[in-house]
């Protein structure tokens, strides 16, 4: 794990919609930015203006990045996948092809790739596949032995099992209620496949309770974890701190670092997952808060 | 309207500083500049207005620390910040290499911390103005917070006027938490304010219908954006009139040039754009080119002409172009 | 969400006086219930809240009247109306003959106003509460607001509590436009007062950039809609819990049974639903229909588990359904 | 002129688009309204919400009722025309056939019609013609002599030339520029067409400056004028007080009344029309007005 993660460098652009796809319960979006598509590496993300002229929704909505195709046919392409939420993201499922969006990106750290070939399990929960399966590509493409693991609470809202499948073979499946493949959480197969193929590391993309179950797995295997981490975010470029999260640093002081900017990808044992969502007192500063 | 570029002049005074152009960022919404340079030059606003910064590294309070409300969000960041040090290290250094006029807003939990802070900005060439954020508890009064007391208040201001480079303007930022927002502002002119940044957020609240508990880590937030425009507006145009000869940087859900024309006419000499640039990393400049063709547009040659223009008596006023309600 | 009608008691207890639900109309945007009626039976509401009313008939400020604003509105209306006479004997008689339970606002430019209307409206089968409205000048103080000032309000709502029928809870109805709303409310729970009514709207101001002046005849209005709601939830929970014997009725913004529960959650007893109405004239009914069933999707028997709800601390709450943030 | 206004009973629908059509500057809507079509009588306007779920507008738009057609091949619908104002206006213009609009109407009291045939004279301005159509039509099948006036500040701002000319054959058009019809302004022509019919009433519709200058020239022809305002509302239901003019009532006092209930037909010389916008001190009520 040398190789750095790659901070990106943000336009802004008015993208017009090329195609929206209903998967399960997700919806897919491929839209023409190519100043995004040109800055891509898996792992970051966009943020999405939502609701149109006159919304009272002021800010913007993050979405990983599914894929971008810099160049080709037409201008380049970025692909991302859409869960209804609330009203930001129903507005967002009922955008028509030919519509334009109003899209900042890339945004955020890239999942650090291995600077060797180098066995790889990559986890996903719902969505949180999406971001894994580019790095997936470029995983295999650097000779790395790759395997993916997919979890949903239910087969609707599984993401990427035939992608997947296409691109690494190896591919579990787990949901909670069992209307998919092994019925589980997806953190209880990973422990099998790191030892399958011999994991050097594990790269991981989904809700926080999931993201926090794989770093314990990596740990008790003495591997590193990168995980993609989504905390709400009011700017998604750095500049209002909404974003942070008790991150660990190299000095071994904890820090509360955005997730925007400093993640969406954090090595995972340098996050405090037990103290995220509480100030713990030997953060950085958290001494100096007195009453505000 | 007819395509040509507007020549509006649109210096402006804030006090003893001259800026080529009254668009700022506001406080706690643009960090300290950098961020917002990837999207624009930084140097081509009025100036940049940082996060308040504090003595020490202070962590800021615990997530969720934002709540989306309509047209409007309340935030709870408790003014996360790397202490007045590393800030002059890098955050003003970095403005000062990229030529941005600052604005350095400065927070305390007490008098003395206000002081030192202003003493510690002295000579620092980057830095064009203070804005003292008074929104702050003060630690010696039980947490009352300074701007909702006039005495607490002057005495901040009075402190800082006297500790800081006197070539620096010293904007007192009020809080529209108040009964009378002119007694606050009466109080900090008169301890030698050079002038008023209005306004600061709402105090608010956001219960979460799904955890059934306060939606914010805090508790309660700070209430900003479009939403709080005509309370913004109202504050703007409240303390020129009581306090017509001292200048007035406007904020409060400014998103467009028409929005910032608003606080202009109501006696703001420049505006700070917040909340916006959260939708739009290149609010500020959009408003910029937007204010310079709505004065344009109104017959203004200069903005300097058009502030506090909506205090003027009918006879007044310029003749208004007939404004057409319906066809006919 | 199974389809089945929910089952909640929605009852709801305002000190002395029984409500069949907890869902009201607010005052001044519903008139006296009448064109609503043909929107949906008022007597279906927990109670229309009318007009604020005064001693004479009074004519309202000239137009421009209103300025819509981003998700809220101005009003300046300067509480037109027919004086308390002909308001007994048309409106009065109008909702006792429709079955609605009713709450009178009553406004005053004096104390002894406030005490007369109180006294005129002693004994009318009709009357089921009076809700103080004390946003208005009082005269003898050079037009300083009376809910602006502990001792003004406290004067006011004393003399209505000791003129009106000891059988009819007085509310005060305070404003949001001060330091502490909780030294306003102490004042007027000191004085008498049976509950509070929370929030009236908020000072704001929008200038036309057209005419290049206030929007509103009356320059400055009163800021509503849910853009205000955040202020107003706060609100609540500041007067909850400064003084949790005595019942509130909420509002500001509410659009929606969960806007509604949010004050519920924060400690709102009932509340009145006031712009919403513009834009949808059967808002309250609807606003009913869906606090109840989110009461009932989140295990709530009575609306009276809810009051006050997030208060609590961890342990003192159900154990919520786990919120399922992302699949997976 | 003894035949009474027609008080609307409001109700609120979910009407679809049935078409949409561009005429010049305004865009006309035909949309499935029955319960507004039943109770639809000539000067009756609809309020219309704007901007969609979670818009920052919250106020209902107010159009006059352009016709309606309580039964036919589908279910009752209306029509209306929309010129684009500022954003809610614009909001509508861009709406599709197929699509909802939330409407409430009809709203407030329709043009008295005469008891017997009696010569007419309709004045509108802009589309402040719309309604004066189905007027016209209602006048011309109870015998009635009618011309018609439209008048602009252009050409493209004309509205109901056509149907106008289909429904009256007298139809004379002004505009300000000069672009169709007579240069000048519609009420400017009145005076002739008052006495070519010998007028015993006039109808009118348009911008507050028109509908002024209207009433002036049928007091000086003593005849009637019956004028449809237009004052900004926030409720269009008679609730909020925000659309109030002052206008003398039978006893000759003056009062501030809604427009939307009380109006938005009036009878011109019982409007203040020099006092619309000010607090008359005669006015009901204005001598309590101590300060707010
Ligand atoms: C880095 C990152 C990557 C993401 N990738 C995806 C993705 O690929 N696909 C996908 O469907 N969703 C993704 N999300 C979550 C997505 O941003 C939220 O579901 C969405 O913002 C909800 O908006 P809403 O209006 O529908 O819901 P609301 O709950 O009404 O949103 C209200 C506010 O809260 C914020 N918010 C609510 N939930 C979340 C959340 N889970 N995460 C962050 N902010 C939230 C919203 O941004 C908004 O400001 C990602 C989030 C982050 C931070
Ligand atoms: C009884 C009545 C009948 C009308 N009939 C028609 C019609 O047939 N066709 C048509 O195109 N327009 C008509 N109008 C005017 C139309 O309602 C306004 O143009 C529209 O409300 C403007 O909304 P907006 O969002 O585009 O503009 P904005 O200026 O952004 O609107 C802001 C606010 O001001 C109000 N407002 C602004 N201008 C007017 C106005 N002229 N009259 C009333 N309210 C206004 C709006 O309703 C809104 O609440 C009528 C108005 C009334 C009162
Ligand atoms: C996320 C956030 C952080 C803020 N931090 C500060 C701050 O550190 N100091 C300060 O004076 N104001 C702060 N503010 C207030 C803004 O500077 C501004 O006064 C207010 O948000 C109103 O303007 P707006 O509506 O354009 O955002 C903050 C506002 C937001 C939204
Ligand atoms: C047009 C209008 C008129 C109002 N008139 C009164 C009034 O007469 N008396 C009063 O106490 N409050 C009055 N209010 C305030 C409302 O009752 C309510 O407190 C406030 O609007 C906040 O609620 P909302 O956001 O649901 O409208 C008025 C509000 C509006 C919008
Ligand atoms: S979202 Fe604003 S700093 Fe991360
Ligand atoms: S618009 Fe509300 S009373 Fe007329």
């Amino acid at each position: 794990m040398t190789a750095d993660t790659v901070v990106s460098k943000p336009v802004q652009e008015t993208a017009e919609i090329f195609s929206v796809q209903k998967i399960g319960e997700y919806v897919q979006f491929t839209v023409v930015a190519p100043g995004i598509a040109a800055g891509f590496q898996p792992g970051h993300f966009v943020a999405v203006a939502v609701g149109g002229d006159n919304t009272s929704m002021l800010l913007r909505r993050a979405f990983a990045l599914y894929g971008a195709t810099p160049t080709g046919q037409f201008a380049g392409t970025i692909q991302f996948v859409v869960a209804e939420h609330g009203p930001g993201t129903r507005w967002l499922t009922q955008r028509s092809v030919g519509e334009t969006l109003d899209v900042v990106g890339p945004l955020g750290t890239s999942f650090p790739l291995p600077s060797g070939p180098s066995p790889a399990v990559l986890v996903g929960g719902g969505y949180g596949s999406a971001p894994l399966i580019p790095l997936a590509r470029e995983l295999v493409a650097a000779g790395s032995p790759v395997e993916i693991l997919l979890g949903a609470a239910t087969g609707s809202r599984l993401f990427g099992e035939l992608v997947a499948k296409r691109t690494v073979g190896a591919v579990t499946v787990t949901t909670d209620d069992g209307s998919a493949g092994v019925r589980g959480r997806v953190a209880d197969v990973l422990p099998d496949a790191i030892e399958r193929i011999g994991a050097e590391v594990v790269y991981a993309c989904g809700p926080m309770p999931m993201l926090r179950a794989v770093s314990e797995v990596a740990r008790a295997h003495a591997i590193q974890a990168q995980v993609a981490v989504e905390e709400a975010m009011a700017c998604g470029i750095g500049v209002c701190m909404t974003c942070v999260l008790p991150v660990r640093g190299d000095d071994g002081r904890s820090r509360f670092v955005r997730s925007c900017v400093d993640g969406p990808v954090f090595a995972a044992d340098r996050v405090r997952w037990e103290d995220v969502g509480t100030l713990p007192a030997d953060v950085m500063g958290a001494d100096a808060m007195g009453g505000h | 309207m007819d395509g040509v570029r507007p020549m509006v002049d649109m210096t402006t005074q804030l006090a003893t500083l001259t800026l080529p152009n009254p668009v700022l960022t506001a406080s706690g919404c643009a960090a300290a500049g950098r961020e917002l340079h990837q999207f624009f030059d930084v140097a081509a606003l009025g100036a940049v207005v940082t996060k308040s910064i504090m003595m020490r590294p202070r962590s800021g309070r615990a997530t969720p620390r934002m709540a989306e409300t309509p047209s409007g969000m309340l935030n709870s960041i408790g003014l996360q910040g790397p202490g007045i040090d590393a800030f002059i290290d890098t955050d003003l250094a970095w403005l000062a290499e990229h030529g941005a006029r600052t604005v350095v807003s400065i927070a305390g939990g007490h008098t003395d911390e206000y002081v030192e802070l202003a003493r510690r900005l002295n000579g620092h060439p980057a830095v064009s103005m203070l804005e003292v954020n008074i929104s702050c508890p003060n630690v010696e009064s039980r947490g009352q917070v300074f701007a909702c007391d006039a005495i607490a208040s002057s005495r901040v201001i009075g402190a800082v006027r006297r500790a800081a480079d006197p070539s620096l303007p010293v904007f007192a930022k009020l809080s529209p938490d108040v009964t009378d927002i002119t007694l606050i502002a009466r109080a900090c002119a008169d301890a030698g304010a050079d002038g008023f940044s209005l306004i600061n957020t709402l105090l608010g609240m956001v219960i979460d219908t799904d955890t059934m508990a306060p939606a914010l880590g805090g508790g309660t937030g700070g209430l900003s954006g479009p939403a709080i425009r005509p309370v913004a507006v109202r504050c703007v145009w409240q303390v020129r009139r009581a306090l017509p000869h001292l200048p007035i940087l406007g904020m409060g859900g400014i998103r467009s040039g028409l929005d910032a024309l608003q606080f202009v006419l109501a006696g703001a000499s420049a505006v700070s754009v917040g909340t916006a640039v959260f939708g739009d990393p290149s609010a500020p400049v959009r408003v910029l080119a937007e204010l310079e063709q709505a004065l344009d547009d109104r017959g203004f040659a200069a903005l300097a002409d058009a502030v506090g223009y909506a205090h003027r008596r009918p006879a007044d006023r310029l003749v208004p172009e007939a404004a057409e309600v319906a066809a006919g």
